[in-house]
């Protein structure tokens, strides 16, 4: 037993975080949402330089091949910058969706090198295929994968992602279905730890500068406990998210998506609170994170539909102790 | 005790509901936007002709001198019609009121019928990047010159001010006062020399506020609401009476929780139940805890610290609506839609006008009674 | 429209105020609680003096037939001072039941005349009969009262509160069973608004008194933001319950009990965070409030169920505005 | 990264849950009472005998030198079958630990294998009427006599204090000191000259805490912990460490949450689902956080305000865990049963061992870093 990430994983996370710092990936947001792509895609590039693009791709095709807990340790650091584009999808699902279809060697090796990205539709929960625009877009009917064509774009309240119908072209063969999915939930949960303690630190940062009334914003006790309370959450969200990384078990993966994306939900409410009037701001950098939260929060599944799928595989005596 | 329509309000009310059916647009550009706003210029226009933009002003301005009470049912029909937003909401309910109770004879002449008509579309100029919460803190100056004064200074947070016409607002006319001592109201052309108005866009890709900077703008002594340096308690005198009643109706919420409960009813998920309950009987609650108010209000009753308990409530009631509204949504909660523009909106709610965190102080301690303390 | 209390009502409730704050009603909750029910007894007697005694009494059987806003107001006072008893069962439910029933002239005039108390199981929703060893227990089956022969006591939480199996004994006859139980309903709402009222005062009291770190608690931002956040839940709670005491419809009925209850809990959990360990002692008299919040959030119906009523009586686009 | 439980660890497990199959009594009375106290110390013996009652400490002291992650096992074995309380917890994981820590040799092997085996239990005197939330304002004094100190003063809130052999605390050695300096950790006799034990009852009707009041107690100093005068170092040495951890075990709520998933299979309300779920999911969360804990004190980790976030977590699980079972149980929620008892018990969580609203300044400044503000 030994739950924590090891140094190899906690120097990717530390890698991705500082690659992510220096590249002014809010810039990259706003040109994303404005259909000006190429900032973004320049970091997701970047990205590849450190390993982290195809991050799930089988290292026979060239990949990585990195397991959840890697994904996990990864994504928490690209929700914590708002990355834009299809990485759930480019980096954790298309991967794993693919690994065992015959020709997946069409796409896989481009999307570890960085030079494709992947984007897929899985119906019902994932009903839109994300930035199909710069993606090469799936789409998934039962058990077997198609390429897809994409039709109108829909608009989201996080405007950098832009949704898109997405039609069968052509029929790829057999995918990985199931591991896709939990593998996008995972990601997604990781992503929304990120975002909640990316909002936290700019929160953080903020209410130790701002001052009222003489004082700076962050003295007031009110102010205090909210932030408080929103390290807790996220604290006691992330465990979750590693557990779900290691034991793979829908449950596990559907717990970790609820508890993160109600922390991050907090998160965001309360920087916003503390932030006042700017935070609602299009040139403020807090609305880039804050719009994602509350998209995120019915990506991959509702948190009614993960709730539900909690409870039902509750097995009262044993669930609680992993590994028994 | 009882919650009986007289039969003029009914009159008034059937006939509110019989022109709204016969004239309410279909939907409008957003209102703070450069192709919504002159729009909704038009329907103010069109509310106006039917004396129904600014129903509890006497008729010589422009309204119908209707009670709080109409007052109450005409929110009721307008938002249950799913009419426009209110692009005079500003000026009426807050210029409005002060020149009502505090302006002068020509002021609410030369001001008020304009008003009324959209003729002059007024933005809102409190806030300042050092005095938010902080209101006593304002910066910007009011200089004494020949027959009026000059601002300089800048305000920010200022509602409609991208698009609107004039601005009212407090300003440092003493610079040797210290906080609320020595601010004066005053009321300026954003079309004036010296007026610098930058758009702030919002999360929801409109400036919904603008920022304005102003240098050296003349306005004159006619445009002074009350006795200069006695803009605090001018601009207060209204703040916590009739507004904290006014500021909104709970014909909004009640519009809302309806609509909420449909889309329950379209989309059912057992788990969001009691959220769309307690999100109902919050709306339910606000109309009559207003209608309380409205009662006490008519027997000359007066509102004081009760306003901060009122916008605490609504601010996080309309929150609620519509967060619970996302959620049954599901996947497609994330999609641009009413629901999602009137959350995006809601958030606002808390942080405006007040943030709650001041209006809570102000309810322990003036309703509570507990100290002071360092805040 | 007028939509307040009106002078008389007012002064009726002033008066309940200032005989129960000179009643010494801890001291009578206690005895009560250890099955000495003499001084609670007295405390309903000395209500009786000023007209409080079987309020719904109808005045054919010589009581005040109050009806629900009266009821409202006086048992939001009775709540504030937590007077023990069967009040809500004596006061205005057994009146109501038995208004119309033969035979009734053989108990109202006696719960007119503070002579009497009564007591009465509904079941599902009241399954058990408050304190039948001190007053004439009923047990409704249907649409019929009968007498009732109290079985075993059980414990509540709120140890005021004793609560009696009951079984049919002698038929009295057909019963208003429906407005009992709505009357019954609404004075546990108001009841709950004024066991918050009460807590909040408690606490406001507390924490201006007692001092931590050289301050009044009272001058934290946290203990003033909890407290403000009661005040501003019962002050929402209180306009639905005089607007259910106006219109007697079960859907505003029941939305009454959720808000108060509802606001009730959240003052208790408040004045108890806001005392500390004290709040929790028996010689402390929160917890006389405290406990009888709890028992009362799931008496006369559960949230639950209310909540279903709620939500089954809505009529959108017409319920919102009363009497149209 | 793994959750895989080292085959030594599964056979202490195995054996434990054997053990206690064979041996745990059926309920007994509460442990706060004069008829449960000594039925909860024959308990606290028959785990002793089987060298369960202190497993992580040291052999020679009655423990068998487990690991924090055998601990872990341990408590989640212990509470799944519904093993009594623990009367002689307070002493075991907070006097114990300090004297493990900074005892001497001569302390520990006078006093632990005692307190192992439940021939001496302990309660806590840490609070005074006047030092509450902040501790450093204690005022019960120890005035330097021949071989030891004299205590004198007024210690409340001690928890197990009615019923309990003996007493750990804080008293003030230097009458000049301020605040945390000059304070000196002592344990005492409750049985001793000078001692006059209160019993305070709660509201489960048992007397759970008692006061304390002490008139010229004598203590040798062979029962002062540390130096005088450098008790507050003493008592926060474990405070923040393995106290942090160790206060509240990950198998209590777990245990709990799977008896609220039953409750909910026996009584399904859909609207309470989510308050299942997430009960559920929050005790599973606090398990996987205290292994993570577990591994990074096991590499060489410590705790700071770490043991804040814990407090805060686990004291508002346990609430909404208790409260969801009592809301389960519909009409029933009131009467007397383990949830009610357990739902009160909970109610003291966010107000023991420092409070929520302390542990949430702790959190905001230590680990947020913002200003210490006036609190």
């Amino acid at each position: 037993m030994n739950f924590a990430l090891d140094r190899e994983q906690l120097q990717l996370a530390a890698s991705v975080h500082e690659l992510l710092a220096d590249a002014d990936v809010p810039a990259a947001i706003r040109s994303w949402s404005a259909c000006e792509p190429a900032r973004g895609l320049d970091v997701l590039r970047r990205l590849a330089k450190v390993g982290v693009a195809g991050l799930a791709v089988p290292e026979r095709f060239a990949g990585p091949g990195a397991g959840p807990v890697e994904l996990a340790a990864v994504f928490e650091q690209l929700g914590r910058h708002a990355v834009p584009g299809p990485v759930v999808e480019s980096f954790a699902a298309v991967p794993a969706l693919l690994a065992d279809t015959p020709g997946a060697e069409r796409w896989l090796p481009g999307m570890a090198a960085g030079d494709l990205l992947a984007t897929v539709a899985l119906p019902p929960h994932v009903p839109y295929a994300l930035d199909a625009d710069v993606a090469v877009p799936f789409l998934v009917d039962g058990d077997t994968v198609h390429t897809a064509v994409a039709g109108a774009v829909r608009s989201s309240v996080d405007k950098a992602r832009r949704l898109f119908d997405v039609a069968a072209a052509e029929r790829v063969g057999p995918g990985a279905v199931d591991r896709a999915f939990e593998l996008g939930v995972l990601c997604c949960a990781a992503q929304l730890v990120g975002l909640g303690v990316g909002l936290l630190e700019q929160a953080s940062t903020y209410v130790r500068q701002r001052t009222q009334f003489g004082r700076p914003v962050g003295g007031f006790q009110a102010v205090k406990h909210h932030l408080a309370s929103v390290h807790v959450a996220l604290e006691f969200a992330r465990p979750l998210v590693h557990g779900a990384a290691v034991t793979m078990a829908p449950r596990d993966v559907s717990a970790a998506r609820v508890a993160a994306a109600d922390a991050a939900y907090r998160a965001a409410r309360s920087a916003l609170q503390v932030h006042g009037a700017v935070g609602f701001t299009l040139e403020y950098d807090l609305g880039l994170s804050l719009t994602k939260v509350r998209a995120l929060r019915s990506a991959w599944g509702t948190q009614s539909w993960h709730r539900e799928r909690v409870l039902g595989a509750i097995d009262p005596g044993l669930s609680e102790r992993p590994r028994r | 005790m009882d919650l009986d329509l007289p039969a003029s309000v009914v009159a008034f009310r059937d006939e509110v509901r019989e022109w709204l059916a016969a004239n309410v647009p279909g939907p409008l550009p957003p209102m703070d936007s450069a192709e919504g706003f002159e729009p909704h210029r038009e329907w103010e226009r069109r509310l106006a002709e039917a004396r129904l933009s600014a129903v509890t002003w006497p008729r010589e301005y422009g309204g119908r001198g209707a009670s709080l009470l109409e007052w109450v049912v005409f929110e009721d029909e307008y938002y249950a019609c799913g009419a426009p937003g209110r692009v005079s909401a500003n000026g009426i309910a807050l210029l409005g009121s002060t020149l009502l109770a505090l302006g002068t004879d020509e002021q609410r002449q030369r001001i008020l019928p304009r008003m009324a008509r959209a003729d002059d579309i007024w933005a809102q100029a409190w806030s300042e990047p050092e005095a938010g919460s902080d209101l006593a803190g304002v910066r910007s100056r009011a200089v004494r010159t020949d027959g009026g004064w000059l601002l300089s200074g800048q305000k920010t947070w200022s509602s409609r001010g991208a698009f609107a016409d004039k601005a009212f607002g407090l300003f440092r006319s003493d610079p040797s006062a210290h906080r609320h001592r020595g601010l004066t109201y005053v009321m300026f052309d954003l079309r004036a020399g010296g007026v610098t108005v930058r758009p702030i866009p919002q999360l929801d890709g409109t400036p919904g506020f603008a920022e304005l900077f102003l240098d050296e703008v003349f306005v004159p002594d006619a445009d002074v609401i009350g006795e200069p340096g006695d803009g605090w308690r001018v601009a207060m005198s209204t703040a916590s009476n009739e507004r904290g009643l006014t500021l909104r109706s709970p014909g909004r919420f009640t519009a809302a929780a309806d609509r909420l409960v449909e889309l329950w009813r379209a989309r059912p998920d057992p788990s969001l139940r009691d959220r769309v309950v307690d999100a109902w009987l919050g709306a339910q609650a606000y109309r009559l805890y207003t209608l309380g108010t409205v009662s006490r209000l008519a027997a000359g009753g007066r509102l004081g610290a009760e306003s901060s308990v009122n916008k605490i409530f609504w601010s996080e009631l309309d929150i609620a609506l519509h967060e619970t509204a996302l959620d049954l949504l599901g996947t497609d909660g994330e999609l641009e839609s009413d629901w999602l523009g009137g959350y995006l909106f809601s958030l606002a709610g808390p942080v405006y006008a007040g943030t709650n965190e001041i209006q809570r102080n102000v309810v322990a301690e003036r309703l509570l009674g507990l100290p002071r303390g360092d805040r």
